[in-house]
């Protein structure tokens, strides 16, 4: 029986070849090569699976030349067609385990073949990547490269061979919001006493649902002169122009709109609207003012108490839109507002 | 960034860090009871409101009643 | 007592037995529908008052649903909005299938939509 | 509080002219069966049969199962307030028949649900697959009302279970268990060092096909209140749940609640195990409320450092959850829940229709919405005339070959929250 085929993806440092001074190393294949952690992924392996190709890219490069890096690894990966992509493990380098997740990703999504990565929890490609590929929890240093490989070998052999993947708990990867039934070794009640006594000694104890969390960040500065500020509106509360022209969804939204109001100064019943399925849209759409002040603050600006109103806004509707999907939304349009000039942001929500 | 919202509680847990209390869910900038002149005056002191609060250094999670 | 609530129901075994004594208001609408009725009325300041997952008959099973929300207009409640918007999401976890039974099954569902509003009758009464 | 608990293991059912336990084997009488339940003038008929583990059988749909037990020394007897006197019972000394069930089974409602495969992957699902089961098959008289069919039903299930627990009467146990408790001094002066622990114990209590009874009270019409947990090893607490297969508790659940058993097993040894607490999951937002504050009362009372609290059914329950864990947490009492999920086909869903980030110690007895494909078996005891017409079935249930299409909802106590179950879910 043949082997299965196996891609790995490392950075610079565990190819040997050189530390943050050789960051910019560009993506290369090396055929038929097993380069440094792949050692101990083929001894894992057994006779189940072998490397056939190792691709070594520096993380500097990865991260400064994404597209081209991206392209260039798809293109090595996709001629030698394995049957599994891993990358990593990254342990807690940042450029390197957000390159891990971005690659893995790519490799699943565009070449359709299965892929897994690890690396420490707090490794900010974590969050970014695992919910969209399987990553394996690491130690926070290389020290826990024997551990790491125990459960990403086994992982990386299952993907390779199609097989159902069970849950977190089962197959070892971070929990991905996906929750997957299995049979624990003892009963529920069981488990529920033994928790107690942890939580009553506290000692650490792992809850097997975690309830939803939501992220903190540092405000920023105050704003120096608001009057010489250019200011921005974004909403969720769903204000579109009349007739909904991106079609954003009533709930979920699956995409934000960007809209001019150049020369608009007040918004009107006959102009604008909201897609919001998520109240009573009878008062909105009878003057969508009541959702996003543009006349107000059309006002202010003439009066000289802002800068300027910024002539883009952007809108989306919060009704049960998944928390990354409004992250992705607002990681990109923050990214526009900035280049744009503006200086503050007033997000109004229904 | 200022959050002009009816449910402060719900924007106290998203993490905004200047929040300022709006009206009611289906017209956080209005109350369509009052006469248009009087309603845009109560809109116009949320923003300015809201203004005021991008002007001030915060700490940490603050409501600007 | 009678003024003090109102019941939102597209159950019309509830509206023929309730509809004398209390304030009913009937729709002819989906469960979906209903529940997006009183998180509307929840959200101009209306206290909720009965659970609108009352019953373990899942959404998109049964067709029925009715709703027991306050009569009188107050401040926005932040425990109802809660409860309501979090109904309404879980919605769509079940799959479609209210449309599909035999008719006398509809009666059924009528019934135990009726009995579950009925429980809470005795205690909305209570003060 | 002390009982003695003495196991009488039933290792075979038979049909037989006379009812007697010989050896461990139950002969049952149909005659006798029939007599007492049709005693009742609602009910019409009833088909006895008899399904063992491995058997090519499914049951359904199911309403509840119920262990037989005698009480034969100290006050009350089984199932107080429901077939015998009020008296309070948790006292003395009881047999339970183990290793079967009387299954009650009928069509009340036309969505009437719950599967007890006895082979195949839904048997590894529902824990009624390891018994022995005698299953009635009751149908009642024509133009009855649903909730007087129910309460028949419900009924017949419990007489018979104590006409077969009373064949125990004067048999020796295989073996036997003590479980006692003590009062709030003697527990004080007792384990001066283990933490005081209670299990809040929640009950469904919203109408028809939704109820528990307590010493024969609805449930929905009680404050929280406190039990010795050995009363609910006599009967104490009662089934009249139907609806919402997976994670109702059955009359069975109540009687060898897992977290009693669980807590006992560990009292005088990690922790001291008080009492139990149980409160109700109503439909009326301000009996949420009023009960879950009497709950957190009670915990801070009582001097608790922690509790297990336990959920039933699906919805609304979890805001009930929710409040209790929350409101206990406050009171400075530590708390574990257990719940089950309804986090969609694809587990993708938001599991629960509350949170709050209280609830750090959860165990969860799986996803109810897990799609799982039921093989045909060779004999139905009941009927399939509902089987689409069950929680978590579709219009595509019955598949070509015969087998069925369901989520778990549908399997009797597959995700139940007692934490009867291995099941779980990440």
């Amino acid at each position: 029986m043949s082997k299965l085929k196996v891609v790995h993806y490392i950075n610079q440092f565990f190819a040997n070849i050189g530390g943050e001074e050789k960051a910019d190393y560009p993506a290369e294949i090396r055929v038929g090569e097993v380069v440094g952690p792949g050692l101990a992924l083929t001894q894992a392996f057994g006779d189940e699976a072998e490397i056939v190709a190792t691709i070594v890219c520096g993380d500097s490069y990865f991260n400064e030349n994404l597209d081209k890096a991206k392209a260039d690894i798809l293109a090595m990966g996709k001629e030698h067609q394995p049957d599994v992509f891993v990358a990593g493990p990254a342990f807690n380098a940042g450029r390197y385990g957000v390159a891990c997740g971005t690659i893995a990703d790519a490799v699943q999504e565009e070449l359709g073949i299965p892929s897994v990565t690890a690396m420490y929890k707090e490794n900010p490609g974590a969050d970014m990547f695992k919910q969209k590929v399987y990553i394996v929890p690491t130690k926070n240093s290389a020290a826990g490269m024997r551990a790491a490989v125990k459960v990403l070998a086994p992982l990386a052999l299952k993907l390779a061979k199609g097989e159902a993947i069970g849950s977190s708990a089962e197959d070892g990867y971070m929990p991905n919001g996906v929750r997957v039934n299995f049979f624990e070794q003892e009963r529920g009640s069981k488990r529920a006493v033994k928790m107690l006594l942890k939580k009553l000694a506290g000692k650490e104890f792992e809850t097997e649902y975690a309830m939803p969390d939501f992220d903190r960040v540092a405000p920023n500065p105050a704003v120096k002169d608001i009057t010489k500020a250019k200011v921005a509106l974004v909403t969720s509360g769903g204000i579109v122009p009349k007739g909904n022209p991106d079609h954003i969804e009533s709930s979920s939204a699956s995409r934000y709109g960007e809209y001019d109001i150049t020369g608009v100064n007040d918004l009107t019943a006959e102009t604008y609207e909201t897609a919001h399925g998520g109240f009573d849209p009878v008062y909105c759409n009878e003057d969508s003012d009541r959702v996003l002040p543009v006349d107000v603050l059309r006002d202010l600006e003439k009066e000289g108490k802002i800068g300027s109103l910024h002539h883009l806004f952007y809108s989306t509707t919060g009704n049960g839109t998944a928390v990354a999907s409004s992250k992705a939304f607002a990681a990109e349009f923050s990214k526009k507002l900035l280049a744009d000039g503006v200086d503050a942001v007033i997000l109004t929500s229904t | 960034m200022v959050h002009i919202c009816t449910v402060t509680p719900i924007s106290m847990t998203v993490g905004a860090n200047r929040i300022v209390p709006a009206i009611a869910i289906p017209h956080p900038l209005g109350n369509p009871a009052l006469d248009p002149a009087e309603e845009k005056d109560l809109r116009r002191h949320i923003v300015e409101k809201a203004l005021a609060a991008l002007e001030t250094e915060v700490e940490d999670q603050t409501i600007f009643d | 007592m009678k003024e003090k609530f109102t019941i939102i129901t597209n159950n019309p075994l509830v509206k023929k037995k309730l509809g004398e004594e209390y304030r009913i208001l009937f729709y002819d609408i989906s469960y979906e529908d209903i529940l997006k009725k009183v998180r509307d009325r929840v959200y101009e300041g209306h206290l909720l008052l009965s659970h609108p997952l009352s019953g373990s008959v899942k959404p998109n099973e049964t067709p029925y649903k009715s709703v027991m929300i306050a009569a009188k207009k107050g401040d926005l409640d932040m425990q109802s909005m809660e409860i309501m918007e979090n109904a309404l999401q879980a919605l769509r976890k079940f799959e479609r299938k209210s449309d599909k039974y035999k008719p006398e099954v509809y009666e059924d569902f009528q019934l135990i939509d009726f009995t579950l509003i009925e429980s809470a009758l005795p205690s909305a009464g209570a003060w | 509080m002390k009982l003695e608990l003495g196991h009488i293991h039933i290792s075979d059912i038979q049909i037989a002219p006379e009812s007697k336990i010989e050896n461990g084997v139950l002969y049952v009488s149909e005659e006798a069966v029939k007599e007492i339940v049709l005693e009742d003038e609602k009910l019409k008929s009833v088909a006895l049969d008899v399904a063992k583990p491995g058997e090519s059988v499914r049951i359904t749909p199911v309403k509840d199962v119920i262990e037989p037990r005698v009480k034969v020394e100290g006050s009350g007897g089984v199932f107080p307030g429901v077939i015998s006197k009020v008296d309070t019972v948790g006292g003395g000394k009881t047999y339970a028949l183990k290793g079967m069930a009387v299954v009650t089974a009928g069509k009340i409602v036309g969505f009437q649900e719950g599967i007890i495969d006895m082979t195949g992957p839904g048997a590894e699902y529902t824990p009624f697959s390891k018994l022995n089961n005698l299953v009635m098959v009751i149908d009642p008289i024509d133009n009855i009302k649903q909730h007087e069919y129910e309460k028949a039903v419900r009924f017949a299930g419990f007489k018979v279970a104590a006409y077969i627990g009373e064949l125990a009467r004067g048999l020796t146990p295989d073996e036997t268990f003590e479980y006692e408790t003590y009062t709030i001094k003697e527990g004080l002066e007792k384990f001066p060092e283990l933490p005081r622990v209670a299990y809040v114990q929640m009950l469904q209590s919203q109408g028809l096909l939704h109820d528990t009874y307590v010493y024969g009270v609805d449930a929905k019409r009680t404050l929280s209140t406190i039990l010795n947990p050995t009363e609910v090893m006599d009967g104490a607490i009662v089934s009249g749940n139907c609806v919402s297969a997976c994670d109702k508790n059955t009359t069975y659940h109540h009687l060898n609640n897992p977290v009693i058993q669980d807590l006992f097993e560990q009292h005088g040894k990690t922790l001291n195990f008080v009492c139990q607490i149980i409160t109700n999951e109503n439909v009326y937002l301000a009996d949420k409320q009023r009960s879950s504050d009497w709950t957190a009362k009670m915990c801070k009372l009582l001097d608790l450092d922690g509790v297990v609290v336990s959920q039933e059914g699906f919805g609304n329950p979890d805001t009930d959850l929710i409040m209790n864990c929350k409101k206990i947490e406050a009171e400075g009492v530590k708390t574990v829940i257990i719940t089950d999920e309804y986090a969609g086909r694809d587990g993708k869903s938001q599991s629960l229709a509350d949170a709050d980030p209280a609830a750090d110690a959860v165990v969860t007895g799986g996803n109810a919405n897990q799609v799982i494909i039921l093989p045909k078996l060779d004999k139905v005891i009941g009927t399939m005339d509902y089987i689409t017409k069950i929680a978590g079935a579709s219009d595509e249930t019955l598949r070509a070959d015969g087998s069925l299409e369901v989520e778990l909802q549908v399997i009797t106590g597959a995700t139940n929250e007692t934490g009867f179950n291995k099941l779980s879910a990440r």
